[in-house]
Parts: structure tokens; C-alpha cells; sequence
């Protein structure tokens, strides 16, 4: 899905507030489908956000995060127009990255 | 007995005829075209699932037309039809097992007809009274719709009258209210009487969480 | 059975009973009180990131991409305001559309318009319209977040439009099922609670506009944002009616009525519940 | 050697950037073992630490009701000076760890996120600060929400 990760940023001095969306089903594996079978685990394990070469947060989660997960955080040094990067990997091996420019 | 009955029922259907010319038939859609509308949008809907959740019977009829709201007389008559519908328990018990009752309280599913969220297999049905009824303390999740019934025995004692008319009450509620919210859990065989029996106890027994 | 005679007493009985419930009601208005409080907590802070953003992005695509036979986009689809038009489109649906000879709300005539400019079949326009990522989820939160500002205010000029309406008002009121419901069981007076569930009263305009005014909504407990025909049709599940047919005239009728009674209530969709 | 040091980190930020050394940017593998433990005790110790200590220096704000346990909104901070690590756990839940952040220098340690909770109890946030855990805990009580349908 192309707009997967949508992410919005605010600059305070040279504090940048980042708030993400990232469109995941966070499935913990003791769901069941209509059809009362379990549906298998698929979440999110390791979100890595990067701003020019470093990393500003990286995080690991569990099933336990809410479908279509939200983060929030901020982190200083921040200037409008430079580039946040945001990778994800999931249980299954799968991935992406999305790149943001700061307003 | 049965005259008493048939004299009711006669009654009512003298008011119910003349009520509808006076209050006029529903002024806003005329019945062929509400039946039709119902018939093309519940088209989905098996024979069984349209007699029992679309007909009306002659009680949803006259609450609907009145918007809840029926004159004294209509009123009088819907209560006294409901109060005289009442079934009791074989056992003749009408005071059962609270745990049970308290069980068929929380207890919101069951009984759902849907093709995109059909009912898990085996879901059992309940009086789901949280919902509308403060009960016990401890159940901070409880709705207002219905009033506050924390103390419920503590305030009433267990005399036969109190559990008769509790009783009465879950069976069909319209016997003391006509044309209320409240489902008519027993009329409808939605609860057994045994299990209305459960609930009348866990309003009025001393132990149950509503009366501690 | 007794003669009515000998109900009387017990007919006595019952007339004094109702009041001794209302001494007991006040002692937990307190207690009342706080749990709306923390409830007020936990709807504030999920106001922040609104996960229906990710469908109004998806609806966006959806709407500006070609699809089915005939390769066409959507921005073609006239929603009333003429075609194209989005800005406030929706919050003056349903409405009487003359090329449908039909009252029509945003999910019926985006049907339509896959129909007409895509080629879509009807089957395929609909096809697993309720599941999350759905086309349809996309595109009605996108078309629904283009009316955020604008007023609720539905024509009640075309015949068609004024019996919808009626029909809906009719509706509304229907009680059916084995728990004798009807929306207004509900939805028909103020400040009401299904456990910690406000129920609006519906026909109270200031009530009204707070409930339509939000729909469609992600709703947390499904993890997907519901159109306002998802969400009828689950009110229906609950009042044990049968399930009505997807785009059909009850639940076309009843946003009728329901937009009718929210005129003038400023739209803020999509919203988020629980 | 300050030198050979920035050429070095230049060339890393170059193959990164290129895409050729994913794993290395993804430094972490995931804690398989800490989101397996049940216990608050246990997830600490597999998060390398032991007997953490309660301390108001770490704030932990969210709701005392959820309507849903689908969605609970947390905001977890610390206070606590050189702050590395912030996590989330909520006791009765099938796997007692729900998330870690790691904070590196310039990212403040105040983060919000959304998590499950399969029933009312504590919620704990654990703050790492120089190599000791610190955490606040709250009662989260998760209620039947809706018309229990």
C-alpha cells in the first residue's frame, strides 16, 4: 500500500514533534475470524526512525501495540526540510520505509 | 377465564381500531409502502428470520404507532393484556439461584441475525440488564436507560407480593408499563421463567452483589 | 386467570413500587459522574493521530486512480454538487438524483458511479465493502473528510426525497424482534447510557449533530473506519432485527431522517469512537 | 584518528543510505525471549536489569477507564537523567511486555503510543537510566464498552 506510513511533524525551535500512522493489523495470533479460525500472528517487531545518519528512535514491539499502530516523540536538532526515515519489519520478515520532510 | 380474556381482548380491539382513526394512521408513511420497503431492504431475511424479527405482533403495532406514548385507555388495556399473558414457573418457584441470575445479567450477546458478523456457534442468550441497569457495585460498566437497581431487595424485602411483581416485571415489563422499553423477556421466550426466576433472585436475595 | 377485580391491589402495589427506585438512584450519581470523567480522558487523547487518515490517503488514491473496464478514474463521479465536486458533497447527502430517479447516500452513488464511469459490474463495485481496506472504506472517509466544515443540510425539495424521509421517521419508531426494539428504544432520550455508552437522542437536534457530524468514524474496536450503512447495520444486529441489504432504501431512509434531525450541525469526519 | 573515525562513520552512512548494510542499520534483532515473559520480575531481568525501583521520576499518564481494550492511549516519560530506555508492560496481559523505545542522546524520553489490554490491571512504565530500572504503575480498568452487542 503506497501511503503506509503517514507522518506528521511540527518544529519548535529546534525541537521537532513527529507523530506517525502506520497501517499494520498488529494481528497477536489469538484472534479469531469470523469463521472462528485463529488468525496468525503478524505485528511489527523493530521500527527504526532515522533523521540525516542517525538514529532519533528505535523501538521493539509486540503484538500488544494497537492495530494501525500511533507513535508520538520528539527529538532536538531538528531543521524544516531535512529528511526522517522510517523503517519497520514485521514478524513475517516483511518491510518498509517511508521518508518524511520536517515542516 | 376465558371470558375475562376474550372481553380484554375485544376491548382492545375496539380501541386499537377506533384509537388508530382518531390519532390517525401513521401520518407520516402509509403502511403498503413502509410493508414494501421492508420487503426489498430485508429481501435477505429467511421466513422464519422475517416472521419473527419483522411482523410486528398487535402490542409493537400499537407502540410503535404512538411512539410509546399511548392513551390512558390503550394503556390500560396493553398492561392488562401483558399482566394477564404472564406465565410462572412449573416449580411454581418464582425466587431462583442468584449466582445463575447474575450469570444471565451480564450475558449481551445471542440470538443476533447477521451475515457479516454471524454469532459464534453455541452463543447463549441473556437479559444483558448491565446494560440498561445499575445492578451490583462492583459493575462500573452499567447503562442508565432503565433506573438504578443497586439495593433492589435490600429496599424491598422478599414478601411474595415484591417477588410476584418482580417477577411480573422481567416477564413483561408493558404490565406495569405499557408500551415500555424494557423487552418483554418472557413473553417473547427470549429467558425461560426459570431463568426469569435466576434474575428475580439476584435483585431481591440479601447475598447477591446488588444487595452487599 | 383473576378476575381484574382481584388484580387491583397488586395493580396498587406496582403504582407505588417505581417511585421507591428513585430514592435509591441518587446515592451513585457521584460515582456516575467520575466514571464519565475517565471516559472523557480516554476519547480526548485518542482525538490526537486518527488512524482513518491512513483510508482518507488510501480514498485519495482511489479516487484520482484508473480502475475497471473502462479505465476511468472517479473524479468524473458527480456526488451532487456536480461532478468532481467534493468540497461539502457529502454533507449534503442523501439526496434525490435525477439520472438514478433515485434517493441516493455517498455509497449508492459511488456504486453508481464505478458503474457508470468504471465499467464495474454492481457485484464487483460492492464486493467485501464492509472489510477493512476496503475501496469503499477508502474513498467514503476521503469524500467524508472533504465535507470536514461544512454544514449538515439535506434537501427535502424532490417528492422522493420528503417520502424518504417519512419512511425513515417510520422506521425509526418500528419496533420488531424478540426484544421489541426499535432505534428510538435507544436513541430517543437525553442522556441516556448504554453501559458506559452514550446513546444521543436522535431526535434532540443539538444530539443529532454530535452523532452525524462524526460519521464515518474509525471505530478502535474493529480496527477499520465504518460508513454510516455499516454502522445502521450493526445497530440492527444488536436489536436482533435482520440484516438489511447493502445500499438498501431502510438505510437510505433512515440517514434521511437522521440527517434531516442533524441539519445544520458542522461536519468533522472522519471521527473516531470506540 | 579522529579522522579514520569520521571517514569511517561517512562510509557507513553512505552504504546505508545505499541500502547495502540493512541488518547493520537494524542493529537490534528483536527480544524474543522479554515479549515471551509473563511476569513484571521476569520481563525485567531479560531486559538486563533486576529489582527495579518505583520512582515518581517517571511518569506514566493514560486513562484510570478504557472503553476498549483495543486501544488504550499511553503516555510514558522519565525524568530521570540519561534516560537510555522506555517500556511499556501490562501485568494480566498474554505476554507481559508490550513495547521498548530506545532513547538515544537528543530524542527527549517522553513517548506516546496506543497498546492492548486484555483486562483491567497495572500498566507499568519502565524507565532504564544508567544501567538501573526505574517504573510508575497504574491501574488501567478495561470495561465492557458499547451496548456489549
Amino acid at each position: 500500500m503506497a501511503n503506509a506510513i503517514k507522518v506528521r511533524s511540527k518544529i519548535e525551535g529546534d525541537v521537532a514533534l513527529i507523530r506517525l500512522l502506520i497501517s499494520h493489523p498488529m494481528e497477536t495470533g489469538l484472534r479469531k475470524d469470523t469463521e472462528g479460525q485463529l488468525v496468525p500472528a503478524h505485528f511489527i517487531e523493530l521500527l527504526t526512525i532515522t533523521y540525516q545518519d542517525r538514529t532519533v528512535l528505535s523501538a521493539q514491539w509486540g503484538p500488544a501495540v494497537s492495530r494501525n499502530p500511533y507513535l508520538a516523540f520528539r527529538f532536538k536538532g531538528a531543521q524544516k526540510g531535512e529528511k526522517l526515515r522510517i523503517t519497520w519489519v514485521d514478524n513475517k520478515g516483511e518491510s518498509q520505509t517511508d521518508e518524511a520532510v520536517l515542516e | 377465564m376465558h371470558c375475562v380474556n376474550s372481553k380484554l381482548v375485544c376491548t382492545l380491539l375496539l380501541i386499537g381500531w377506533f384509537g388508530s382513526a382518531m390519532a390517525g394512521e401513521d401520518a407520516t408513511v402509509d403502511a403498503e409502502r413502509l410493508q414494501d420497503a421492508l420487503r426489498r431492504s430485508f429481501s435477505g431475511a429467511t421466513p422464519e428470520e422475517w416472521k419473527t424479527r419483522v411482523e410486528q405482533d398487535r402490542n409493537q403495532t400499537l407502540c410503535s404507532r404512538y411512539r410509546n406514548a399511548p392513551p390512558p385507555d390503550i394503556a390500560a388495556a396493553i398492561s392488562a393484556e401483558a399482566l394477564s399473558s404472564v406465565r410462572y414457573p412449573e416449580s411454581n418457584k418464582l425466587l431462583g439461584d442468584w449466582k445463575k441470575g447474575e450469570q444471565l445479567a451480564m450475558i449481551s450477546g445471542g440470538g443476533q441475525v447477521s451475515r457479516i458478523v454471524p454469532d459464534p456457534a453455541g452463543t447463549r442468550r441473556g437479559g444483558n440488564c448491565f446494560a440498561c441497569h445499575a445492578l451490583s457495585v462492583k459493575e462500573v460498566a452499567a447503562g442508565n436507560l432503565g433506573p438504578v437497581l443497586t439495593g433492589f431487595g435490600k429496599a424491598r424485602g422478599t414478601s411474595t407480593e415484591t417477588v410476584r411483581y418482580t417477577y411480573e416485571k422481567i416477564y413483561n415489563a408493558q404490565a406495569y408499563f405499557a408500551c415500555s422499553f424494557m423487552p418483554r423477556f418472557g413473553h417473547n421466550g427470549w429467558l425461560t421463567p426459570d431463568q426469569i426466576a435466576d434474575l428475580v433472585a439476584f435483585l431481591l436475595d440479601p447475598q447477591s452483589p446488588v444487595n452487599r | 386467570m383473576t378476575s381484574f377485580a382481584s388484580m387491583w391491589p397488586r395493580l396498587l402495589l406496582a403504582l407505588l413500587l417505581p417511585c421507591l427506585w428513585c430514592i435509591v438512584a441518587r446515592a451513585d450519581d457521584a460515582q456516575d459522574a467520575r466514571t464519565r470523567e475517565e471516559i472523557n480522558k480516554y476519547r480526548e487523547m485518542l482525538q490526537e493521530g486518527n488512524p482513518a487518515e491512513l483510508s482518507e490517503a488510501r480514498g485519495e488514491e482511489l479516487w484520482t486512480t484508473r480502475a475497471g473496464p473502462r479505465n476511468a478514474t472517479l473524479e468524473q463521479c458527480d456526488l451532487g454538487l456536480g461532478p468532481g465536486k467534493l468540497e461539502g458533497a457529502y454533507a449534503r447527502l442523501p439526496r434525490y438524483f435525477a439520472d438514478t430517479r433515485e434517493v441516493q447516500d455517498v455509497e449508492s452513488r459511488l456504486v453508481t458511479c464505478m458503474v457508470e464511469l468504471q465499467g464495474l459490474t454492481r457485484e464487483q463495485a460492492t464486493r467485501g465493502w464492509y472489510q477493512a481496506n476496503s475501496d469503499m472504506e477508502g474513498l467514503v472517509t476521503y469524500i467524508a473528510g472533504k465535507s470536514r466544515g461544512a454544514s449538515i443540510e439535506t434537501p427535502q425539495v424532490h417528492p422522493a426525497e420528503r417520502d424518504m424521509n417519512a419512511l425513515g421517521n417510520a422506521l425509526f419508531f418500528r419496533r420488531s424482534g424478540p426484544l421489541d426494539f426499535s432505534c428510538a428504544t435507544c436513541h430517543s432520550q437525553p442522556d441516556r447510557r448504554i453501559r458506559l455508552q452514550e446513546v444521543r437522542d436522535l431526535l434532540l437536534p443539538e444530539d443529532a449533530r454530535i452523532v452525524l457530524t462524526q460519521w464515518p468514524a474509525y471505530r478502535v474496536s474493529q480496527g477499520q473506519v465504518w460508513t454510516m450503512e455499516r454502522r445502521l447495520m450493526d445497530c440492527m444486529r444488536q436489536m436482533r432485527w435482520p440484516e438489511p441489504g447493502y445500499l438498501s432504501e431502510a438505510l437510505i431512509a433512515l440517514q434521511v431522517f437522521l440527517q434531516k434531525q442533524a441539519a445544520g450541525g458542522v461536519m468533522q469526519a472522519p471521527g473516531i469512537k470506540r | 584518528m579522529k579522522q579514520d573515525r569520521r571517514a569511517f562513520l561517512r562510509l557507513v552512512s553512505l552504504m546505508t543510505a545505499a541500502g547495502m548494510l540493512p541488518r547493520l542499520a537494524h542493529a537490534e534483532t528483536w527480544n524474543q525471549a522479554a515479549f515471551a515473559a509473563k511476569s513484571v520480575d521476569d520481563v525485567v531481568k531479560l531486559l538486563g536489569g533486576s529489582a527495579p525501583q518505583q520512582s515518581d521520576q517517571v511518569i506514566l499518564n493514560g486513562p484510570e477507564i478504557a472503553e476498549n481494550g483495543a486501544v488504550v492511549p499511553l503516555e510514558i516519560s522519565s525524568k530521570l537523567p540519561g534516560t537510555e530506555s522506555i517500556a511499556i508492560l501490562i501485568e494480566k496481559n498474554p505476554n507481559t511486555l508490550a513495547a521498548t523505545f530506545n532513547i538515544p542522546p537528543g530524542t527527549l524520553p517522553d513517548v506516546q503510543t496506543r497498546v492492548k489490554m486484555n483486562e483491567t490491571c497495572n500498566v507499568y512504565a519502565l524507565a532504564k537510566s544508567d544501567g538501573k530500572f526505574y517504573y510508575a504503575a497504574k491501574e488501567i480498568k478495561v470495561t465492557l464498552g458499547g451496548c456489549g452487542g
